[in-house]
């Protein structure tokens, strides 16, 4: 039985009366891609933002790379390799796509009180930032301000600052939201690509790609597990394709 | 300290906290629901004040005063909305700053080109003036009870436009998404214009109610300015509700402290050092009340939702 | 409601560096200038003059550091300044008149209280930002009121200008703007350095949008706390110039109205470039000398003024010499 | 209904429509396609006068509302789910739907009650403030939003984005229903198969031009327009 | 060079400018009975707001002997503004006259030859106060000011002669509005006599708030600078009957000031105060150094020696300068009256100190 990267256990949070996130238990394994799928509403985002430390829970604890992180701040766990993408598009609008990423390349590599020097020109800084742009193709916009981009652009330049953070986990939250056929479909190889790397919770409504990526799914009902297992008996579930899936075909 | 003393001093608390709500009222509404810093809020507040003494002079009854104030108050207000604000909708908070700072610059100084730097005032109506007894050896002003009556006023009016009235509704979701507001049918524009128009009123109409017991001279509504802020910070910006309370809260401890901090010093500390300290306290205490709030409520008592 | 002046977008790197330096530069060059012309005129009045405006430029700056490129918009500014000058008047009237004392202490004043308060006003955002820091400029105004000994709301006098290791270099006035000058160069340049650098990056980016840069491991918090004691000590330093170039120090020094004059100077120049602060100080103070001049109703022409820079050119005086040199490439 | 001729716009000095022509008839469903960053959005916005006009016009019922204020614009009968959602942060659920309610003409065929049943969920959400919707709700109450303005035409421009795949199916029978009820339709979407069923007509936008309009039947069988300009 | 230069820095922004302007028109309506001239030479007046900033105050007075050369400086209105100026007056070479501030440590120990005063002492104003209430035999009193210097040497000299009980002395902030938290103390208190130091609006506010809160007719109201000339137009009614330390008041009862009384009604419509009064003795004090010295301002030696002969006909009468360059002169109690033509001013009600002087002029080492 291999150490999980990540361990959710007995996860509780409530929103006044609503229980958003009920006694869950989840395990994320080393190298897997561990999709998270369910209705709108089930909770997913709201787990992730557990899992960033941005929305703390009632109660259980978060363990992250065998450490308790449940009380760490949002810092101190990306700190520890824990990347993430918003749902909602939130980057640094007034950044140009490179500053964005290059951003993450100085939050690992060396000292930010430094209070000379144009961190614009440092080399190092600038092409590794670059090269995260490259895999997501948004190379060609580097230095257009992320405000400028098209909303699509916006989604694939949240996957590159994700990638510039060479992650221990990434966890992205409907990265193909809003992107053009032709996006997902690069988007689906770039994880391709990524999967083995580190492991990667993926949660997307974007089923083609659920099941074209994923190790194993998890489906989100009311803020409970309702199963977890390989893709194709998950896509098989009648409790799933009632709840979830519908007569969806993909 | 007597308990006739400390109730005495906690009604003129709240008289006090009504006062600063009056105030504070049309500010939180175009800074809150609008999202426009508007500092001239102070000024139109003073112009109200001088209006109703011009009014007066001419007319010889407060009522007719007021009410041609009032309009006047608005008159102006929808004027300064016109040629000035209405190009700053959207900009940056900063934007509002200045150009409102400048509006206070020349009002300051145009009212004492028209009116004169002494200061002038309007007399307590007739009907009202006077005092009534409370309670054995407590007499309190009509005017007084007056304006806490008309602030309560205010404050249920406020409340129902704002949260209720579907005005109310539009206003608010045009503070944060005039584009879509108007793209789905509405012309923003003018809305923002009768909330503008409104916000004057309301200033024009605290500062002829406070006519009466407060000297009309130019520069009065700065400082009332800085104390309606903070009221309607403490209360969390946008909130009606919240700047009531935090209105009431602010008179208690100001009138309170000042009323009893000397006293209260005087228990641990000489009688000349506790004089000196008490006001010094006295005078900070709304500010040290406010950096407290805002430490453990960073959003203010009552955090506008959705914001 | 967060994202004060959070829309502005910062000139960092100017368009071909020498555009970006050429206006400091000048102003540079004619503020060492003035003495010479000085010589022919009232000199020592025109040098208190143009030493107030480099002071106030300084301070400017130091707020244009925190409101231009970290949105918070600091409404206590003045409050470091009078910090910085009460610490050359207190020290002074215990006879540590050396500004090797005072200085110093100046600085470490002013960088406390800026820690101090920091801690708590960094937990805020936005317009409760704005009022917070007011609320400790007025508790710092209030406190340097009742200080009885040192004249409480009178303020004291200081009988001479700071001596520096016992020499009384700063006597003459001339001496003293070109050490203020010097000072002034030395914080633009160092300002400058800092919005590009690393930490400033972090510190732009904590203002465009602070939970983006915590899920990216920064710590928000802290920057924000480093560049507002770095703010405070500069401001502070303007202060202990001011104190020596006034001969006097008073509460009113930290009024909340010299603190909204502060920001007015820095909105009026142009926010996020550095230059604006200096531009926005200059006009600021000289227009109001100038215009007072010749009437008494001088405000009645300033407001309207203000007004109509914000109205048609957004970004400033700067925005309007931006505008003129587009028009000008743009032929 | 609706007819665009020509159109060019442009975001400051960076122009991004070039020259948008194409008609939607009364009671017709058309879609807008191309990959990300084409125009889409932009044509939507500046149909909708949020982005200025730069060349060109704009008819809606034979008027011509090219760079009339929005409000006009939608006046006439024109109601728009936006990219993103952009539903009021600071008002609840219900009040999200009632604050722009109207019905220009006739008797309201959408109301609460109605758009209650088409999304449950939003019924048990009423009384949340919009920020604290999930994603998917929040693409419900924009849509529902819209609705209440009972438009002739209806825009949705990622209307589909982020919702479960169950709710996906639920809105596009919605829309089938919508048109079933002559409602007009503008689509902006990324789910191919589904517009090809719903819609008559299709306009692929290529860096600010039309390059291709056709049918269903037309698009469904011409693999390297597919190919060319939507990489299906 | 042929002209008297004199420069006037006074605050002629924010609420305070009232004042400011009085002092204004007071010395320019000396220099126009004057015939535009002061020892017979040609005189230009500047005139300069210091915005109450010190900072702003130090600028504007460099400006004046800098740039435009003057030889005397006349102002400021308040203390504070004085403790800025009066060292780069002075260093500058010119004359600073004071019409209105008067702090004790310039009439002591910083005593300064080139400064004089035409106004008083600033404790003296406040003593006249409480010496009246000792001889009035008044036995306990309520006594409240701002919480800054001047409020407290305001109390401070209250009591120099007041010798009942204090039954409480409480110190405002500066500028409150609302009293109504003290008023209601005062009718707890129930002294006989309260004594306030209140300037400018926060005068007319208590005054107002006194009258309505119905204590006027059982307290006897004692005040300094808080019912003048340049409040009651305010007030009226509300401090009909109220009494303040005055060294001077429009019914004053001499040729020269009946003229100027009704001179400064003419010309700027209202009564003047004392601050009035005070910058026109200051241009009468200016105007006969200068004849002493037939107009000449070079010998500083001599014309500051002109000024302290101070011979000319003070708007008050009896008037000398003492040793430290401050008045010894009359002081008395005035009384708010409704006047016929239903204006207010205040009038004489009696002399309380004759040819005083203050108490700080042994520390000066001046002769
Ligand atoms: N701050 C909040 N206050 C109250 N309720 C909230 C808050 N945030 C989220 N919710 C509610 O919690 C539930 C789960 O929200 P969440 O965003 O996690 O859903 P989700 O699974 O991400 O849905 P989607 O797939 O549409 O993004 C939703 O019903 C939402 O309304
Ligand atoms: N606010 C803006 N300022 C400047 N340029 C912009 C702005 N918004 C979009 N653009 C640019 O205009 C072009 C078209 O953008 P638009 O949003 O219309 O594309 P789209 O077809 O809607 O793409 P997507 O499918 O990703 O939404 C893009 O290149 C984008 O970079
Ligand atoms: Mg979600
Ligand atoms: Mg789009």
């Amino acid at each position: 039985m291999v150490e999980p990267v990540l361990s959710l256990q007995g996860l509780r949070k409530n929103f006044g009366g609503l229980r958003v996130t009920d006694d869950l238990s989840l395990d994320v394994l080393p190298g897997e891609l561990h999709a998270l799928i369910g209705p709108n509403g089930a909770g997913k985002t709201t787990l992730i933002n557990q899992i960033s430390g941005l929305i703390s829970p009632d109660a259980g604890r978060i363990v992250f790379c065998g450490g308790d992180v449940t009380a760490s701040a949002p810092f101190e766990r990306a700190k520890l390799g824990l990347a993430r993408s918003f749902q909602i598009t939130s980057t640094l609008p007034n950044f140009s796509a490179l500053e964005n990423v290059s951003l993450v390349v100085q939050a690992r590599s060396g000292s930010s009180y430094r209070f000379l020097g144009d961190a614009a020109k440092e080399a190092d800084l600038s092409s590794q930032a670059m090269s995260a742009l490259q895999e997501v193709g948004l190379a060609h916009r580097a230095d257009i301000q992320a405000a400028h981009l098209s909303h699509g652009e916006r989604r694939a330049l949240e996957l590159a600052i994700a990638l510039a953070m060479q992650p221990k986990l990434l966890v992205l939250d409907e990265p193909m939201a809003g992107t053009g056929r032709e996006e997902s479909a690069r988007l689906v190889s770039v994880l391709q690509r990524l999967k083995g790397r580190f492991p990667i919770v993926l949660v997307e409504h974007d089923m083609q790609a659920v099941f074209a990526l994923a190790d194993r799914v998890s489906v989100l009902i009311y803020g409970r597990i309702l199963m977890t297992g390989a893709p194709a008996s998950v896509r098989s579930d009648p409790k799933v394709i009632a709840a979830y899936l519908g007569d969806e075909t993909a | 300290m007597s308990a006739t003393l400390l109730f005495v001093q906690t009604l003129n608390g709240l008289q006090l906290g009504v006062l600063l709500f009056l105030i504070a009222a049309g500010l939180t509404l175009v800074f809150g629901v609008m999202d426009f810093i508007n500092l001239a809020h102070g000024v139109q507040y003073m112009l109200g004040a001088y209006l109703a003494v011009m009014f007066y002079a001419l007319t010889g009854s407060f009522v007719l005063a007021l009410v041609l104030a009032l309009i006047a108050a608005l008159a102006f207000g929808l004027f300064l909305e016109f040629v000035v604000f209405r190009h700053l909708y959207g900009r940056d908070h900063l934007d509002h700053v200045i150009a409102t700072f400048g509006i206070i610059m020349f009002l300051n100084q145009a009212v004492k080109y028209l009116w004169g730097a002494a200061p002038l005032s309007l007399p307590v109506p007739e009907a009202l003036s006077g005092s009534v007894q409370l309670m054995p050896g407590l007499l309190y002003p009509v005017w007084r009870l007056v304006i806490i009556g008309s602030g309560l006023g205010v404050a249920l009016l406020l409340y129902i436009l704002v949260s209720r009235s579907r005005i109310g509704m539009l206003v608010r979701a045009g503070s944060t998404h005039a584009p879509i507001v108007s793209a789905l049918g509405v012309d923003i524009r003018r809305l923002f214009t009768i909330v503008f128009g409104f916000g004057a009123m309301l200033a024009g109409f605290a500062g002829i109610m406070i006519a009466p017991i407060l000297s009309v001279e130019p520069g009065m509504g700065d400082s009332i300015l800085i104390l309606a802020f903070v009221v309607i910070v403490i209360g969390g910006i946008g909130s009606i509700r919240g700047a009531f309370i935090a209105a009431l809260l602010i008179g208690l401890v100001d009138t309170l402290g000042r009323s009893f901090a000397v006293d209260i010093l005087r228990t641990f500390m000489t009688s000349s050092t506790a004089r000196t300290v008490g006001p010094a306290l006295a005078s900070m205490l709304i500010y040290v009340l406010m950096a407290l709030v805002l430490y453990f409520r960073p959003a203010g008592l009552f955090p506008a939702k959705g914001r | 409601m967060a994202d004060v002046a959070a829309d502005r977008v910062p000139v960092v790197k100017p368009a071909g560096a020498w555009r970006g330096y050429a206006l400091p530069l000048i102003i540079f060059v004619l503020f060492a200038l003035i003495p010479f012309v000085g010589q022919f005129t009232a000199e020592s009045y025109l040098l208190s003059l143009v030493t107030r405006v480099m002071i106030f430029s300084i301070a400017a700056l130091s707020l244009d550091l925190l409101v231009g490129y970290g949105a918070l918009v600091s409404f206590g500014h003045a409050a470091f300044m009078g910090i910085g000058a009460y610490a050359v008047g207190i020290l002074a009237s215990h006879g540590f008149g050396d500004a090797l004392v005072s200085l110093p202490v100046a600085l470490a004043a002013s960088a406390l209280f800026a820690w101090l308060t920091g801690i708590v006003c960094l937990r805020t955002r936005g317009v409760y930002f704005i009022m917070i820091t007011l609320a400790f400029g007025q508790m710092a105004f209030f406190t340097a009121s009742s200080l009885a000994p040192y004249g409480g709301d009178d303020g004291l006098t200081l009988q001479e200008r700071s001596t520096i290791a016992g020499l009384d270099l700063l006597s003459s006035d001339r001496a003293l703007y070109y050490v203020t000058l010097l000072c002034l160069i030395a914080v633009y340049v160092f300002c400058r350095s800092l919005v590009t650098s690393r930490f400033g990056r972090v510190f732009r980016g904590a203002r465009e949008n602070a939970t983006r840069m915590t899920t990216l491991g920064y710590d928000v918090y802290r920057y924000q706390l480093v560049a507002y004691v770095i703010a405070g000590m500069i401001a502070g330093l303007s202060g202990f110039l001011l104190a020596n170039a006034t001969n006097f120090v008073a509460p009113a020094y930290m009024s909340w109205q010299r603190s909204g004059e502060l920001l007015i100077m820095i909105i009026l120049g142009g926010i996020g470039s550095l230059n604006g602060a200096i531009v926005g100080t200059a006009a600021f103070l000289l227009l109001e000398e100038w215009l007072a001049g010749f009437t008494e109703h001088w405000k009645m022409i300033f407001g309207p003024f203000l007004v109509l820079v914000v109205v048609f050119v957004p970004g400033g005086l700067l925005g309007i010499s931006r505008w003129v040199m587009r028009r000008l490439r743009g032929g | 209904m609706l007819s665009v001729r020509n159109l060019q716009a442009s975001y400051g000095p960076a122009q991004v429509l070039f020259d948008i022509t194409f008609d939607i008839a009364s009671g017709e469903v058309v879609t807008l396609l191309g990959r990300n960053g084409m125009g889409k959005t932009t044509t939507i916005l500046t149909i909708m006068g949020l982005v200025a006009a730069r060349a060109g016009e704009v008819t809606f019922n034979g008027d011509t509302v090219t760079n009339q204020p929005p409000f006009r614009i939608a006046q006439h009968g024109i109601g728009l789910v936006p990219e993103g959602r952009q539903i009021f942060p600071a008002l609840s659920v219900e009040e999200n739907l009632i604050a722009t309610s109207a019905s220009r003409f006739g008797k309201p065929s959408w109301t609460l009650e109605r758009v209650y049943e088409f999304f449950p969920r939003l019924a048990e959400r009423r009384n949340n403030m919009g920020n604290q919707l999930s994603g998917g709700e929040q693409q419900m109450l924009a849509i529902g939003r819209a609705l209440m303005t009972n438009p002739k035409l209806l825009i949705l421009d990622e209307a589909t984005e982020g919702l479960a795949p169950l709710v996906r199916g639920e809105i596009w029978a919605c829309l089938s229903r919508l048109k079933a009820e002559g409602q007009s339709i503008l689509l902006v979407d990324k789910h191919l198969e589904p517009m090809l069923k719903l819609a008559e007509r299709h306009v692929i936008v290529e860096r600010g031009h039309v390059v291709w309009t056709g049918t269903s039947d037309q698009l469904a069988n011409d693999a390297n327009i597919r190919q060319q300009y939507l990489m299906v | 060079q042929d002209k008297v230069k004199v420069g006037i820095i006074a605050t002629l922004s924010g609420p305070p400018a009232v004042i400011g302007q009085q002092l204004r028109n007071g010395f320019q309506l000396a220099v126009k009975n004057l015939g535009g001239k002061l020892g017979g030479k040609d005189v230009e007046v500047i005139v300069q707001d210091d915005e109450l900033k010190p900072d702003v105050a130090v600028t504007k007075v460099r400006a004046f002997v800098e740039r435009d050369k003057v030889d005397f400086v006349v102002g400021p209105v308040f203390s504070n503004m004085l403790q800025a100026i009066l060292k780069p007056v002075t260093d500058g070479g010119a004359i600073l006259v004071s019409p209105n501030a008067g702090t004790s440590n310039f009439a002591g120990k910083d005593c300064n030859p080139n400064f004089f005063v035409t106004s008083y002492q600033n404790d003296q104003m406040h003593e006249v106060a409480g010496k009246y209430a000792q001889d009035k035999g008044v036995k306990t009193a309520y006594i409240m000011a701002p919480n800054y210097q001047a409020g407290k040497d305001s109390l401070a000299g209250f009591k120099r002669y007041f010798k009942g009980e204090v039954v409480d002395e409480v110190y405002v902030p500066l500028n409150q509005l609302d009293y109504s938290a003290e008023l209601a103390r005062i009718a707890a208190a129930k002294p006989e006599a309260l004594f306030v130091f209140l300037p400018g609006g926060m005068g007319v506010n208590f005054v107002k708030q006194f009258r309505q809160a119905g204590l006027a007719d059982k307290v006897m109201f004692l005040s300094t600078f808080t019912v003048d000339e340049a409040t009651l137009p305010a007030q009226q009614d509300a401090a009909l009957g109220f009494f303040a330390g005055s060294n001077w008041a429009p019914n004053m009862d001499n040729p020269q000031n009946k003229k100027f009384v009704a001179d400064y009604e003419k010309e700027f419509g209202s009564i003047p105060a004392t601050y009035a009064f005070q910058a026109y003795d200051a241009a009468l004090a200016i105007d006969a150094a200068l004849k002493e010295t037939k107009g000449n301002v070079s010998d500083k030696e001599a014309l500051r020696a002109a000024m302290k002969k101070a011979n000319f006909e003070s708007l008050r009468g009896k008037f000398k300068f003492n040793t430290n360059n401050y008045p010894i002169q009359d002081f008395y109690l005035t009384k708010v009256v409704k006047r016929p033509d239903g204006k207010f001013q205040t009038e004489i009600a009696e002399k309380v100190f004759a040819d005083y002087a203050d108490p700080y002029v042994k520390d000066c080492k001046m002769k």
